[in-house]
């Protein structure tokens, strides 16, 4: 996979053909290459429209020349070739002069520009007349595909157009540029986009019966049938926390994180701040929100205001119990640092997205003495919150809490739409092991998502 | 380096001092670098999404170059529907029109919930899944090379049994009990040894960074006493000492006041 | 509150103070620490030196700044090395800011080698290197892939001048130099995917001895060429390195840097042990007085 | 219709953006890449909220008086300086205000803000990570249980894998820290990765389907 990257050199100018100008510039140096036989040229040239894509691109393939890594092993690249006419040059002059043109002429060539962008299939109809082979790529030896990949930014210069006639031919480039050999031509072939990218296909059916999953169990959930779940050490920790704080008189601190609005984590942490929130009013203990990203802020507000709403004590609302800080990590940090130092927090939590800042408010915490939980979906902080927070809700976990906290039927639905997932998963991967090791490798490929 | 740099140079390392002070507890000195850097950060961001966000995003595609005639003829007039939703926003500046501002994070978090289910499911889900099938086990290599050989039979089975023992963990409406109880239990065991070796891994890079602030004072100091800086003056060593004696004064203080407290 | 108790619940500013002590100390004392070699750093050293005067090392500088820290105390200890044993070193920059650093490690390095040095117990004479006689640098060209498989044909293909701009035939120790079949080994020293390049186009092409600098996070991923022998020798990030300097015993940055790490990380430990030395004192005290 | 809607919006939206990463074609692309111009832009006016917030909260402290009101004041003198800088530049070598065009940004000032007072602050703060490790090790990491003993064992032969002072023990600490970080370490991210990825899903799926609306509000 790491080498697909090679395969996408587009100009192989900087290698072979500067040797080629440095000759006239400096006629001492020369390449003491033996003269070379040419080489095999390409065979089974094949031109297709990319595959899963919104069109814009061709997929070349074909066989190796007989004497890459073979026979005189004197094939060191293939040029690629596509059949440009001569009307793309005077669209590109268009383009450059637009560049330089203002007001109204500018306005004018815009005008023309566009009317040539339309005309672009209908010049390809000409080939072989009024054009010419132009390189457009190269890969190394040993590659037997090359993607042809345009823009479809109409007014690039690397436009390719769909629903045109495109020709392709691909040399085999020996170490002394001027020994080659062609292949056959290919072509007429035209690229177009897909309306389904069949190479997600495990994502979709993975999708599709998780969802089916999930309304299943929360139906099920809602006519009532009783669900099961195990106690999570960190959710029971929660009630006690908001009650410690009360009796204390001292404030809760609740950290979103770094996370915006935009990350599945920080919504989840919604909801349980949602709930924490409802607590809280319910006891009549103080809360705290700094927030590091304003849509957060703003969410949050609304959450809690309607927890607030909810426990039957609008009045103790106030806007500024969620505040925005700063959209800087360790700008947030430090006046998060502050704040639990000064208000001295009996109980910290901490849900949502974090990264490097989370040990550094978690031992910040510790040192004012609070009670500490942390969630977060961040498998690189997890080790920080294990280690200094007193509870952790590890990675799903997180996603669980809210259900936790609700107890709404509904809710913990779905947590067994989960479950059912993860022994899919098991028992899958355990097949998968067996299919691998008889070497049934149909089986597996079945599952992986190309693209 | 002159002068005025020198200054800010040195203003720079006072607050590296400032911020490190935390260590020993809240101070005056943290409190003014703390809020300092909240106020020019919240600025600073305002300034760069207004000149890299706003103006690109909006203001140019809506006037095409030309701010001051914002009509509709614009090229792109579609995206007066993100700027009259984004304005929406505003709405929460009422108390009674409030409710207006939960159209657009309506929209966002849809947009985002939506974008997450086939991402996620893809690159968590399915991926590793894949991952996890096609890491075809090592048989005839069983034991490796040597004992601790990570490309090893057995190794590979620890992954395998590890992964599928670390999810049995993770389930929800099964008490932890008999048989699903200990291939649990041996998940979390799997997950504790991995948070622990990759806690150890990281103190390496944490040291580092320390290692750089110390640096970086070093250059300060180097500063105000190199003399083949053609900038340099008498001044540069003055302010230097004033600050580490700002700095030893303020200890003394300190620890006069400590010594109040104790007798 | 006995002693163990008061391990167990050491104030941690203890701990800020005597870490910071430590890492200062350690930064600005000068000291040596012995470094635990392992093979396939010390395969690297063993071939180098075994190479006869004049033989040719080629050392690809892959890198871009941000590796820097890890990457260029390699690359100093590898090229000091070379030079000493009178080796001939061909030097490129694969990378597009790989030049300036390039640049950078030759000069201080001439200067380093105008002064006479005893290392592990044999005397170097301070000498001075010259451009195209002692080493060759040819710059940086880009696609990476392609300038790796040209040089298998010759040098002169992607290269048809070096840096500077002097023709390859007319500088003296590429004399004769055409492709890898005249290089000694390559030592790649890369914080990215160019590493693959090596081992694909290069090594696995033109079947030359191929060794590796990497950064740690990387170094995990490579094990597996060593073991396969495509990769004959590798260091990973400032341990890889420091490893280097032990063997050429030539300390430089990547040991001051490992002091400073190792002291630090016995700090850490120290404290660890001293918790739970006072944790388990005072629940054995605990146990025996509620009997 | 204050709830309604939103919700609504939410479905329509969410069901959208499923189906839109099956479909490769260039008309759900650009529907797409416009779909997330909406979300940024939505983005910058609500910073326009965040810091009538932080002006808001430091104004009330400082009005309040109460202890350590003096400190807001440098809050919003940072605030105030850095947005001044950043719509004043030099063009043609005068001063003035430029809003439509970037020259703040290389307002010297705007560049000393960021270079002598973000930069070494921030960095610093990140640097605490270096003690704050040192102390949650030390805190943290007592055989008190077998959970807490393998975590323990584990970080303890991590930090030990370059230690020079073990002899032939250091080869063994060595090889077994690459061995817990190549093999115990992958399984234990693996399953921590596949079970994040099914509750994102399923909270993401809930939030679609409306089951899930804690953060929407009342009334």
């Amino acid at each position: 996979m790491k080498y697909k990257s090679l395969v996408i050199l587009l100009f192989f100018f900087c290698a072979f053909t500067l040797s080629a100008a440095q000759e006239d510039a400096a006629p001492v140096d020369t390449v003491q290459v033996d003269s070379i036989p040419p080489p095999a040229p390409v065979s089974m040239l094949t031109a297709k429209d990319g595959e899963n894509d919104h069109g814009h691109s061709i997929t070349l393939r074909w066989e190796l020349s007989a004497d890459d890594g073979a026979g005189q092993n004197s094939v060191l690249s293939y040029d690629v070739f596509r059949w440009v006419p001569f009307f793309m040059d005077t669209l590109q002059s268009i383009g450059d002069s637009l560049d330089a043109a203002e007001g109204a002429v500018a306005e004018q060539l815009r005008e023309q520009r566009d009317q040539a962008i339309a005309m672009i299939p209908q010049a390809h109809t000409s080939y072989p007349e009024q054009g010419e082979w132009r390189k457009i790529g190269v890969t190394v030896s040993g590659q037997s595909s090359y993607k042809d990949v345009g823009v479809k930014e109409r007014e690039s210069a690397d436009y390719l157009a769909d629903h045109t006639d495109y020709y392709y031919r691909v040399d085999a480039v020996t170490a002394d540029p001027a020994i080659r050999a062609s292949s056959e031509i290919v072509g007429p072939v035209q690229s177009y986009g897909q309306l389904f990218n069949t190479g997600r296909i495990p994502v979709f059916v993975a999708v599709l019966v998780f969802g089916l999953l999930t309304i299943l169990f929360v139906t099920r959930a809602r006519r009532g049938a009783e669900l099961y779940v195990r106690p999570l050490a960190g959710i029971e920790a929660v009630d006690d926390a908001i009650g410690r704080a009360t009796e204390m008189g001292k404030p809760i601190l609740y950290v979103l994180g770094l996370g915006t609005a935009a990350d599945i984590g920080t919504i989840a942490s919604f909801t349980i701040l949602g709930r924490v929130a409802k607590r809280v009013a319910e006891y009549q203990t103080k809360l705290i929100v700094p927030c590091y990203d304003p849509i957060v802020m703003t969410v949050a507000q609304e959450t809690v205001k309607a927890a607030y709403l909810d426990a039957g004590r609008p009045d103790d609302y106030y806007e500024d119990i969620v505040y925005f800080v700063t959209q800087s990590q360790f700008a947030y940090v430090a006046a998060v640092n502050g704040t639990m130092l000064r208000e001295l927090p009996a109980t910290n939590m901490y849900m949502g997205v974090f990264f490097a800042e989370s040990l550094i408010l978690a031992e910040t915490g510790a040192l004012a003495g609070s009670i500490q939980i942390a969630g977060t979906d961040q498998v690189a902080q997890l080790p920080f919150f294990i280690v200094a927070c007193d509870y952790t809700l590890i990675g799903e976990e997180l996603y669980a809490a809210s259900a936790y906290l609700g107890r709404e039927p509904i809710l913990l639905g779905s947590l067994k739409a989960q479950d059912y997932a993860k022994a899919a998963v098991i028992i899958l991967a355990a097949l998968g092991l067996l299919a691998a090791s008889l070497d049934w490798t149909a089986f597996i490929n079945l599952f992986s998502v190309t693209s | 380096m002159d002068f005025g740099t020198f200054l800010w140079t040195t203003f720079g390392a006072f607050l590296t001092l400032a911020t490190f002070s935390f260590l020993y507890k809240d101070n005056p000195f943290y409190k003014i670098a703390e809020h300092l850097v909240v106020g020019v950060s919240a600025g600073y961001f305002v300034i760069i999404l207004w000149h890299n966000a706003l103006v690109p995003l909006l203001f140019q595609r809506l006037s095409d170059g030309d701010w001051y005639i914002l009509w509709l003829n614009s090229s792109k007039p579609w995206y007066w529907i993100p700027t009259i939703l984004g304005a929406m926003m505003w709405t929460r500046f009422s108390r009674n029109y409030a409710w207006v501002s939960r159209w657009p994070i309506g929209l966002y978090i849809g947009i985002v919930a939506g974008l997450a289910i086939p991402l996620e499911m893809a690159n968590r889900v399915n991926k590793q899944l894949y991952a996890t099938m096609a890491g075809v086990i090592n048989w005839g290599n069983f034991w490796g090379q040597d004992f601790l050989d990570i490309t090893s039979g057995y190794s590979q089975v620890i992954i395998f049994a590890g992964a599928i023992a670390g999810l049995f963990y993770f389930f929800f409406s099964k008490a932890h009990t008999g048989v699903f109880g200990g291939v649990a239990k041996f998940g979390i065991w799997i997950l504790m040894i991995g948070f622990g070796a990759s806690f150890g891994y990281t103190v390496m890079g944490r040291i580092s960074l320390f290692i750089n602030r110390i640096q970086e004072l070093g250059l300060w100091g180097e500063a105000a006493f190199d003399a083949s800086n053609p900038n340099h003056s008498g001044w540069f060593p003055a302010v230097f000492w004033l600050l580490i004696m700002g700095i030893a004064a303020y200890i003394a203080v300190e620890l006069v006041r400590f010594a109040r407290q104790k007798a | 509150m006995n002693i163990f108790d008061r391990m167990m619940s050491l104030d941690r500013r203890w701990v800020f103070l005597f870490l910071a002590v430590v890492c200062v100390i350690t930064y600005i004392v000068d000291f040596q620490i012995p470094i635990r070699v392992e093979s396939e750093v010390r395969t690297i050293h063993e071939f180098i030196d075994t190479l006869k005067p004049d033989e040719i090392v080629f050392i690809a500088i892959d890198y871009d700044p941000n590796a820097l820290a890890e990457l260029h105390p390699m690359c100093y200890a590898v090229m000091e090395h070379c030079f000493r044993k009178d080796l001939k070193v061909i030097i490129t920059a694969l990378s597009q800011n790989g030049p300036g650093m390039a640049e950078q490690a030759i000069l201080d390095i001439s200067d380093s080698l105008k002064l006479d040095r005893e290392y592990n117990g044999i005397l170097y004479e301070g000498r001075e290197i010259r451009k195209g006689v002692d080493y060759a640098f040819l710059g940086y060209k880009p696609y990476f892939a392609l300038v790796i498989l040209g040089i298998g044909q010759n040098f002169r293909l992607p290269f048809p001048t070096d840096y500077y701009g002097t023709p390859l035939d007319s500088i003296p120790m590429m004399q004769g130099v055409q492709n890898y079949d005249q290089v000694a080994c390559v030592v790649d020293l890369s914080a990215g995917n160019i590493t693959d390049a090596w081992i694909a186009y290069g090594q696995g092409r033109f079947y030359f001895p191929l060794a590796l600098g990497l950064t740690g996070v990387m170094g995990a991923d490579y094990y597996p060429y060593l073991n396969s022998g495509q990769v004959f020798g590798l260091m990973a990030g400032l341990y890889g390195a420091a490893q280097y300097e032990e063997l050429a015993d030539n300390p430089g940055l990547a040991k001051d840097g490992m002091r400073i790490q190792v002291y630090a990380h016995l700090v850490i430990i120290f404290f660890i042990l001293i918790g739970n030395v006072g944790y388990f004192v005072s629940r054995r005290e605990k146990k025996r007085q509620g009997r | 219709m204050r709830r309604q809607i939103p919700l609504a919006l939410v479905f329509i939206f969410g069901v959208f953006m499923i189906f839109q990463y099956f479909v490769p074609h260039e008309s759900s692309e650009w529907i797409y890449e416009f779909l997330l111009d909406w979300i940024y832009i939505i983005g910058i006016f609500a910073l326009a909220l965040g810091i009538w917030s932080l002006i808001r909260v430091s104004v009330a402290k400082i009005k309040a008086r109460k202890a350590d009101w003096e400190y807001p004041v440098i809050t919003l003198a940072g605030l105030f300086l850095m947005i001044l800088f950043g719509f004043t530049g030099y063009r043609d070598g005068s001063l003035g205000f430029h809003f439509m065009t970037a020259e703040g940004l290389s307002n010297p000032m705007f560049r000393n803000f960021f270079d002598y007072i973000m930069i070494p602050i921030q960095s610093t703060m990140f640097a605490l990570l270096a003690f704050f490790i040192a102390s949650a090790a030390y805190r943290a990491f007592r055989a008190r249980n077998i959970l807490a003993s393998l975590l323990l064992v584990a970080a303890l032969v991590v930090m030990l894998r370059f230690n020079p002072y073990l002899g032939p023990v250091g080869t063994i600490i060595a090889d077994t820290a690459s061995w817990l970080l190549n093999v115990p370490n992958l399984a234990a991210k693996r399953a921590i990765i596949i079970g994040i990825g099914l509750g994102m899903v399923a909270t993401a799926l809930k939030i679609i389907l409306g089951i899930e609306r804690g953060y929407m509000g009342k009334g």
